[in-house]
């Protein structure tokens, strides 16, 4: 066993008063990639950060943090600065704001590299470009004076592991580098990883909350919660046997796509048999949109001729990678967009050319639920009256009535109706999204649209959300248009699956038509590219997306 | 709201405004003479403050001084947001119209302020309306600008889209929905307003252009005092504190109300 | 970029236009005329009369805008109704003036105001941060033409330290010209420098939590280069529209500096010009003034541009 | 605007005009020749000669039309470069300026025989015919000379001889003399007006300086004109005018040696400038007069009692104390300067304060609560400070008033259209004879149409006054005139004002004119001491 190159022992970090990390310690050896894994708030990307000393000026940190056998905690600014960037690489979650907005991408690295390596600049950018060439950004000449806004998200992501990796650290962290990458996208970024830990034997501390990363990139685990690492194993031992019951709890509540394949005992029979959709709830056919693209560069067409139907009572998966339009059509459904061709029908009215008058009564059947529990719901307005608007608006109830209805609502939705005083961000985002649910719901509407309702939740949050919903729809009745990129959580919930890619229907079908046997490549390479939570059906899966990979275009 | 209380600085910039105030719209009850009665020899030492050029007691014509100037700033600023607000959240809600609104208000901004003033003034009369109607035209595309912005972003978040799925009209969105969310910044914006309409009026005063007399304003008393420098500087002097002192505090005052406010937001005033 | 001033300058044309209209409408609604300013309270009905003729107020409203317009097409700013000198003699030597004060003075408030923002910004909380803020607020409630006075009086009376010289051009006498502007640039200065230091603290403060800056630092570039090449560069941006704001303010307020300290420019001119009911003067010095005020907002927007790269066109 | 910050001229005005600058276009005039400023001292206390006068004018002036006055500062530029036939000598008696010999050869006809020699700035001969083409232009309606209105008496100038000129009057004027001495009479040459040049920006004339250059609201430069026909003069090699409107600024640049003399001292500084050892004050207090005029037809102020009732209302000594600071004369009673012909002091106190008359007289006219809202200017603080220290007084007699306060071209178009019934004004009078009335209370006067005014008497005693040549007979006509507008009271007279002008020490042999009216002709015997 080779001695670790970084090892971190009874860590701990307090803010203030309150304690966020509570004696966390691990190794970490050259070549291995060790995943710290956990909800938010559970301290792993403080630990993370501690490690260079990047804490803010409020963070106190003791404890031992160990850099080859030299201490760093506590290490003076001038020993700190040299590890930073030479001896330890840093990679961070959002790649819109992680780089320096007004310095061309390759300027950056440069920078990064004399930091440590004095040389003239020529030479800093022609080690850049190499450096954007070994991360796979294609033509790297060109991409080296490129400004940040001017980079996919992918790319931008490559370009800071550039960065990272330019003086050929020891150990490289990646703080949720995938997180907000799409599937395909992040699969990219997970064999460049890989690849770096083969290739230059660089130790990767990954820390994550997706379970399917762990299992896809992961060698050992450490599994956080509430400032602890509760348990720590190899990947295959960890997924095969979890000691600790919260690590239990965790993996079961990750949705496991191919799982529910099996067919689920509580669904009616039929359910998969493709319904009759002769009196569709929503019907939309030939529908193009377009958005004023950026000036000089003409109308951006998003939706681009699709059709789909929503029958009574079923729910129709939406699933396409970000830019693929999947929301635009929510907004279409519900009239906040108004389509340039094409018909939208809702509940048998056509409301394509419809006015707001005429919108008013089919709007009364439509409940919408959003994304970002942080704006979903009027900061200024207390939860009770964010449910009884509808109701106003829809003047199916006032004063008192529309009180009592609320605090049904609430009961529907789990929240203590006693809460209806207080303001949004006095709840967790669960709970504000459980609010958004029941006010989608206080109309009684036949048609609810869910645009990504669980996709900013933690992984045991989200799955409350999804029982509720899926309870909710069981109850009332409604049909419900599901737009998400994961396949895993859509395998759980809907009847048929539409996958929309740059704003055409790629594939429509039943479930285990669409996960199970997909037809189009597209289709193929979305399913394969998402992560399952159980390592060795993920490697499996891996080898297969490289042949298919090679096959035809690169991800 | 603990916050607000809790916070030095507003108390006491808070409470120097209200003593202001008090005084200056209550000011018959703190002075015995009218503010156009010849009480004291001109230039002279008696009374608290003594007398000015035209044998008048300063004291008082400092409060009905005070209480023009505050009635001018504060009408101007009221006339300056409301329609700056409309105009801008217009602009910002119905994309269509934001080019024009923002270029018309662009003319306004570009129009120099003091032609502006002189014209409306010598057209209309010179008078504490027509001051207030000067000064609160000069500062409307402030607001304007500010609620565009503001606007703009808050029309992208979640729940203005999901007022509007339910049915709610621009109107009843914008002010029950938007105007909420962006009182903020443009609280603040009042507030810098305010401490720059009372140093325009100041100006105005300067100019001729200001309050009328006999009736006194800080700057018409400001203006005065610069002729009797060296004879009695009080006369200038006194005046131009307040003026320092009242503006002072109502910067104070909103910068100590934005951080307590909002915390995380500290937008650059 | 071109497309961008292409569509400015369009924008900036149709502004004028209506300016040069509101303001040609204004000043005739202002009662009393230049004929009656010419001659003085003396003057009968009847020479009053033949001074509106020779100045030609009689002719049709119309046929004066539309030879206002024609005029102006061929650089002809017209002719003062009053002094009978060209508009095109004395206008330049004024807009000098103003543009000198007014640039110098935003020059002393960018090159005080961004070291002092920096460092009350670097040192948020402590007593730097606490005097640099207070002083600020300080010099943003100054009524100008307090501060005016009072520097009039201690530098040129009291202490002639720049005793209140007669006015010279810069290239007459460039020393006596340069040590003329220093108490009016001073004035101007205070409230501007007040402006650029708040504006720059606040967009420092906001950017040192910005994620890149964490990044910066993760890889181990020296502080000090941390500060400058991230924090402070992405500053600028609000920083430069707040100047070109100031800038825009700033040449309104001219005109106490210019009364007070017996500066010749633009504002005094226009003043003057009022008081006569010159209108070609006052039309002349309006667009004038409107013209530098759209120049300076270009200005102001296309440096905030060429700093911003991802700026799209507001 | 606050009376105190105002100079003589509008405030608004001034800021525009404050300070100078260079030229691009006529020659640079700001930076000074250094030589010209070179000062030789005289021989034992005769006047030094050389140096350039520093003079801080309260209003820069419009323009140089040699027949149009548009105020006093202009008229002083004015008087550098041009001369008018007569002009008034230290005692404010009229004597000679181009004109050797003057006088009446009949009552209609006044000889008149110039200096010979005298030479325009471009070198030309003055003639008689440059005398009658001169006249001819103050009498065309279209130059709207200032004493044009005057001149109807006065049929043509015949040039009898290269320096004699014959004034044919259609009836006898005894004020012509006092006319060809006013300060906007200036002889032109006939060639140069002819050659189509502009009068307004150009000057030529036959005064002690030549023009050399002007930027408006900068500087007006002039320089000594060696052929100048009175021996010796001017000393100074030039003057520079430099506008300064602000008050404050004007006595700091004198104070601080920006400039060696300025006009209008504002009353609020002239004790500062009396204490100051190294200042010197001119003042007088006879010429500037201060007046509220009536609209008289509209009631109540048709009914003369309601007038003479405010007249009575006034306490002209406590306004003097709170608007001039005691620098000046209240009126109450005749108005004519000391030693015009009529000018007496038995009429003094005709209008004395006595609130309690001003009661009777409203309750026996039949207004029992009489609300006035008096116009003003708020342009000049010698207009504005006065208006604004009568209402006091005014509302101690029982009568609301208040203070309308324009800006002055407003102030003058408002007060053609008879909008105010009460107005404050100010004036003086045009030239240094009695007849000058005539523009204020003659029935086809200026001010007496703003004040509807026509009063038969008062017609027939100015032409009484015209026609009479005899000093006594004069005297006694116009002395009845005062008693007349003193009884009818179209408007009442309130203050006269201290003018003055102040420059430092080394400013040697100007005075100001006694009586008579304002000129500024001592400014051409003025010389330098060297700068202390």
């Amino acid at each position: 066993m080779t001695e670790p190159v970084l090892s971190l022992s009874d860590l701990r970090v307090d803010f203030g008063a309150t304690p966020a990390v509570r004696g966390v310690s691990f190794d970490v050896r050259p070549g291995e990639i060790l995943a710290l894994v956990g909800e938010s708030g559970s301290g792993k990307s403080v630990s993370a950060l501690s490690v260079l000393g990047l804490l803010p000026r409020t963070a106190r940190a003791r404890g031992s943090i160990r850099l080859a056998g030299d201490e760093l905690l506590g290490a003076g600014e001038a020993r700190l600065r040299a590890a930073r960037g030479a001896e330890v690489g840093m990679v961070f979650q959002e790649p819109m704001t992680a780089l320096n907005p007004v310095y061309p991408v390759g300027r950056q690295i440069a920078d990064a590299l004399r930091a440590h390596r004095p040389m003239p600049r020529a030479a800093a950018y022609e080690r850049a470009v190499a450096l954007l060439d070994q991360v796979g950004i294609p033509e790297p000449g060109r991409r080296v004076r490129a400004y940040p806004h001017e980079l996919s998200g992918g790319q931008r992501q490559r370009a800071m592991i550039a960065m990272a990796i330019c003086c050929d650290p020891k150990v490289l962290i990646a703080d949720e580098p995938t997180t907000a990458l799409d599937v395909t996208v992040q699969a990219g970024i997970l064999d460049l990883l890989r690849e770096l830990r083969e290739r230059l034997g660089t130790a990767i501390v990954f820390v994550t909350h997706d379970m399917g990363v762990v299992a896809d990139v992961a060698d050992r685990v450490a599994v956080m919660r509430a400032g602890e690492i509760v348990e720590q194993a190899p990947v295959t031992d960890l997924f095969a046997a979890p000691r600790d019951p919260y690590t239990r709890d965790l993996l079961a509540a990750v949705p496991h796509l191919g799982r529910a394949a099996e067919p689920d005992p509580t669904r009616p029979p039929g359910a998969d048999a493709p319904p009759s959709v002769e009196a569709p709830v929503l019907e939309l056919r030939d529908v193009t949109a377009e958005y004023p693209g950026r000036p000089g560069r003409g109308r951006h067409r998003a939706i681009d001729g699709v059709s789909l139907a929503v029958g009574p009572g079923e729910v129709l998966g939406l699933v396409g990678e970000s830019g693929s339009g999947k929301s635009t059509l929510g907004r279409i459904a519900v009239g906040l967009v108004r389509a340039a061709a094409g018909t939208v029908r809702v509940c048998g009215h056509d409301v394509t050319r419809a006015s707001r008058r005429e919108l008013r009564p089919v709007r009364r059947r439509i409940g919408v639920v959003f994304q970002d529990p942080g704006s979903s719901l009027n900061p200024r307005a207390t939860i009770g009256a964010a449910i009884a608007e509808p109701l106003h608006l829809a003047g199916l109830a006032r004063g008192r009535a529309a009180r009592a209805r609320v605090v049904e609502l609430l009961d529907a939705v789990g929240i203590p109706s006693a809460w209806s005083a207080r303001y949004p961000h006095e709840l967790s985002g669960g709970q504000r999204q459980r609010v958004g649910i029941a006010r989608a719901i206080a109309v009684r509407p036949d048609l609810l649209i869910a645009d990504e309702p669980t996709s900013a939740l933690d992984v045991s949050v989200q799955a409350t959300v999804l029982d509720l919903l899926t309870a909710l729809q069981r109850e009332l009745g409604f049909a419900c248009l599901f737009i998400t990129h994961d396949l895993a959580v859509v395998e759980m919930l809907a009847d048929r699956i539409t996958v929309l890619r740059a704003g055409r229907v790629v594939e429509t079908g039943t479930r285990t038509e669409i996960l199970g046997s997909p037809q189009d490549p597209y289709t193929r390479a979305l399913v394969a590219a998402a992560p399952v939570p159980d390592p060795e059906r993920q490697r499996h899966r891996r080898t297969e997306r490289h042949t298919l990979l090679a096959g035809r275009y690169a991800g | 709201m603990r916050a607000v209380l809790r916070n030095r600085r507003i108390l006491i910039a808070g409470g120097f405004l209200i003593l202001v105030v008090v005084l200056s719209v209550g000011w018959r009850l703190f002075t015995p003479y009218g503010y156009q009665d010849q009480v004291a020899v001109p230039l002279s030492g008696d009374g608290l403050l003594g007398g000015d050029d035209f044998g008048r007691d300063v004291f008082t014509r400092l409060l009905v001084g005070i209480r023009t100037s505050l009635l001018v700033a504060a009408g101007s600023v009221l006339l300056a947001a409301v329609a700056g607000v409309t105009l801008g959240m217009v602009a910002g809600y119905t994309r269509r119209a934001a080019t024009v609104i923002m270029r018309a208000v662009d003319v306004l901004l570009s129009f120099p302020a003091i032609i502006l003033a002189i014209a409306v003034v010598a057209v209309l009369g010179p008078s504490v309306r027509n001051v207030l109607l000067v000064i609160g035209v000069i500062y409307i595309p402030r607001f304007a600008r500010i609620a565009y912005g503001q606007t703009l972003t808050v029309t992208r978040s979640d729940y203005v889209a999901a007022a509007q799925a339910m049915g709610s009209g621009p109107v009843r969105t914008l002010t029950r929905v938007v105007l909420p969310n962006i009182g903020g910044p443009l609280l603040v914006q009042a507030a810098l307003s305010l401490s720059f309409a009372i140093q325009t009026e100041t100006g105005l005063s300067f100019l001729g252009l200001g309050a009328q007399p006999p009736l006194s304003s800080l700057g018409t008393m400001v203006a005065a005092g610069r002729d009797f420098l060296e004879v009695r500087p009080s006369l200038l002097v006194v005046p131009a504190l307040v003026v320092v002192a009242i503006v002072l505090a109502i910067h104070v005052l909103t910068d100590g109300l934005r951080d307590a406010l909002d915390p995380r937001q500290g937008s650059p005033s | 970029m071109t497309r961008f001033l292409l569509r400015r300058t369009g924008l900036a044309v149709f502004q004028l236009f209506v300016i040069g209209t509101l303001v040609f409408l204004l000043v005739r609604l202002i009662p009393g005329d230049p004929a009656r300013a010419a001659l003085g309270e003396t003057a009968d009905a009847e020479q009053l009369a033949h001074a509106r003729a020779l100045m030609r107020l009689n002719e049709p409203v119309a046929e004066q805008y539309a030879g206002f317009w024609a005029r102006l097409l061929h650089g002809d700013l017209g002719t003062s109704l009053i002094s009978g000198r060209a508009v095109l003699a004395d206008l330049p030597i004024r807009l000098g003036n103003t543009l000198e004060l007014v640039l110098l003075a935003l020059a002393v408030a960018l090159a005080a105001g961004i070291p002092l923002g920096r460092a009350a910004a670097l040192r948020a909380g402590r007593r730097t941060d606490h005097a640099v803020t207070g002083g600020s607020i300080l010099g943003l409630s100054a009524p100008v033409f307090v501060i005016a006075t009072l520097l009039l009086l201690l530098f040129s009376v009291y202490w002639p330290v720049l005793p209140q010289q007669r006015y010279v051009t810069l290239w007459d006498d460039p020393l006596a010209h340069l040590r003329l502007l220093v108490l009016p640039v001073l004035t101007l200065a205070i409230g501007a420098t007040a402006v650029i230091t708040r504006m720059t603290r606040a967009a420092m403060l906001e950017t040192a939590s910005a994620d890149f800056v964490r990044t910066a630092r993760a890889t181990g570039i020296a502080e000090r280069l941390v500060v400058r090449r991230h924090i402070l560069r992405n500053s600028l941006v609000p920083v430069v529209n707040a100047a070109g704001v100031e800038l825009a303010t700033l040449i309104g307020g001219t005109v106490l500096v210019e009364t007070v300290f017996g500066w010749p420019g633009l504002s005094s001119y226009l003043i003057n010009a009022v008081s006569t009911r010159d209108y070609p003067v006052i039309q002349a010095v309006v667009l004038a003034a409107a013209v530098l005020v759209i120049a300076v907002n270009l200005a102001a927007d296309v440096a905030g541009r060429l700093i911003d790269p991802r700026a799209e066109a507001v | 605007m606050h009376p105190a910050t105002m100079g003589r001229r509008s405030f608004l005005a001034a800021a525009g005009a404050a300070g100078l600058a260079a030229a691009a276009g006529c020659g640079d005039v700001s930076g000074v020749d250094p030589r010209l400023d070179r000062v030789t001292p005289g021989a034992s206390g005769r006047p030094s000669r050389g140096g350039v006068l520093r003079y801080g004018l309260s209003t820069d002036p419009v323009n140089f039309d040699p027949h149009v006055s548009t105020g006093t500062a202009s008229d002083a530029v004015r008087q550098m470069m041009y001369n008018t036939l007569l002009q008034y000598d230290a005692d404010g008696r009229i004597v000679g300026d181009l004109a050797a010999e003057h006088g009446w050869t009949s009552p209609t006809t006044y000889e008149v025989r110039l200096r010979d020699g005298v030479r325009f700035h471009d070198g030309s001969v003055l003639t008689a015919e440059d005398v009658a083409f001169t006249y001819e232009r103050m009498k065309d309606p279209d130059t709207t000379a200032t004493v044009g209105p005057f001149l109807a008496e006065l049929d043509r100038v015949d040039p009898v001889s290269r320096t004699t000129a014959v004034f044919r009057l259609s009836e006898p004027n005894a004020a012509l003399p006092a006319i060809l001495a006013s300060v906007s009479a200036n002889i032109v040459s006939k060639r140069w007006i002819e050659s189509g040049v502009d009068p307004k920006t150009h000057v030529m004339g036959t005064g002690p300086f030549r023009f050399a250059g002007r930027v408006p609201g900068v500087s007006t430069m002039m320089e000594r004109f060696d052929e100048y026909f009175e021996p010796g003069l001017p000393y100074l090699n030039g003057i520079q005018f430099v506008p300064m409107p602000d008050d404050y600024a004007r006595v700091m640049a004198l104070r601080s040696a920006a400039v060696d003399m300025i006009d209008y001292v504002p009353l609020t500084h002239v004790d500062a400038i009396r204490r100051n050892p190294r200042l010197r004050l001119y003042a007088d207090a006879t010429i500037g007069f201060g007046y509220i005029a009536f609209i008289n037809d509209r009631p109540p102020f048709d009914d003369v009692r309601v007038r003479k009732a405010i007249g009575y209302a006034l306490d002209r000594t406590e306004m003097l104390r709170t608007a001039y600071l005691g620098h000046g004369s209240p009126v109450t009673g005749g108005m004519l300067p000391k030693g015009f012909p009529g000018a007496s002091t038995d009429l003094d106190g005709t209008y004395g304060y006595d609130p309690d008359r001003t009661r009777a007289l409203l309750r026996q006219a039949g207004v029992g609560h009489l609300a006035v809202d008096m116009l003003a200017t708020s342009t000049y603080s010698v207009h504005s400070r006065p208006a604004e220290a009568a209402l006091p007084s005014l509302r101690r007699a029982g009568i609301d008033a208040g203070l309308t306060r324009l800006e002055w071209p407003s102030y003058l178009a408002v007060q053609m259209a008879h909008k105010y019934a009460v107005r404050y004004g100010g004036g003086n009078l045009l030239y240094g004879d009695p007849d000058a009335l005539r523009n204020f209370v003659g029935s086809n006067g200026t001010y007496a149409q703003y004040m509807n005014f026509s009063d038969d008497r008062v017609d027939a005693l100015l032409a009484a006054g015209r026609r009479a040549r005899d000093p006594g007979k004069r005297a006694e006509i116009y002395h009845d005139l005062e008693k007349r507008v003193l009884d009818r009271a179209p408007w009442t007279y309130t203050l006269k004002r201290d003018q003055a002008e102040a420059a430092r020490t080394n400013v040697r042999g100007y005075a100001h004119p006694p009586t008579g009216t304002w000129t500024s002709v001592a400014l051409r015997r003025t010389w330098l001491e060297e700068r202390t």
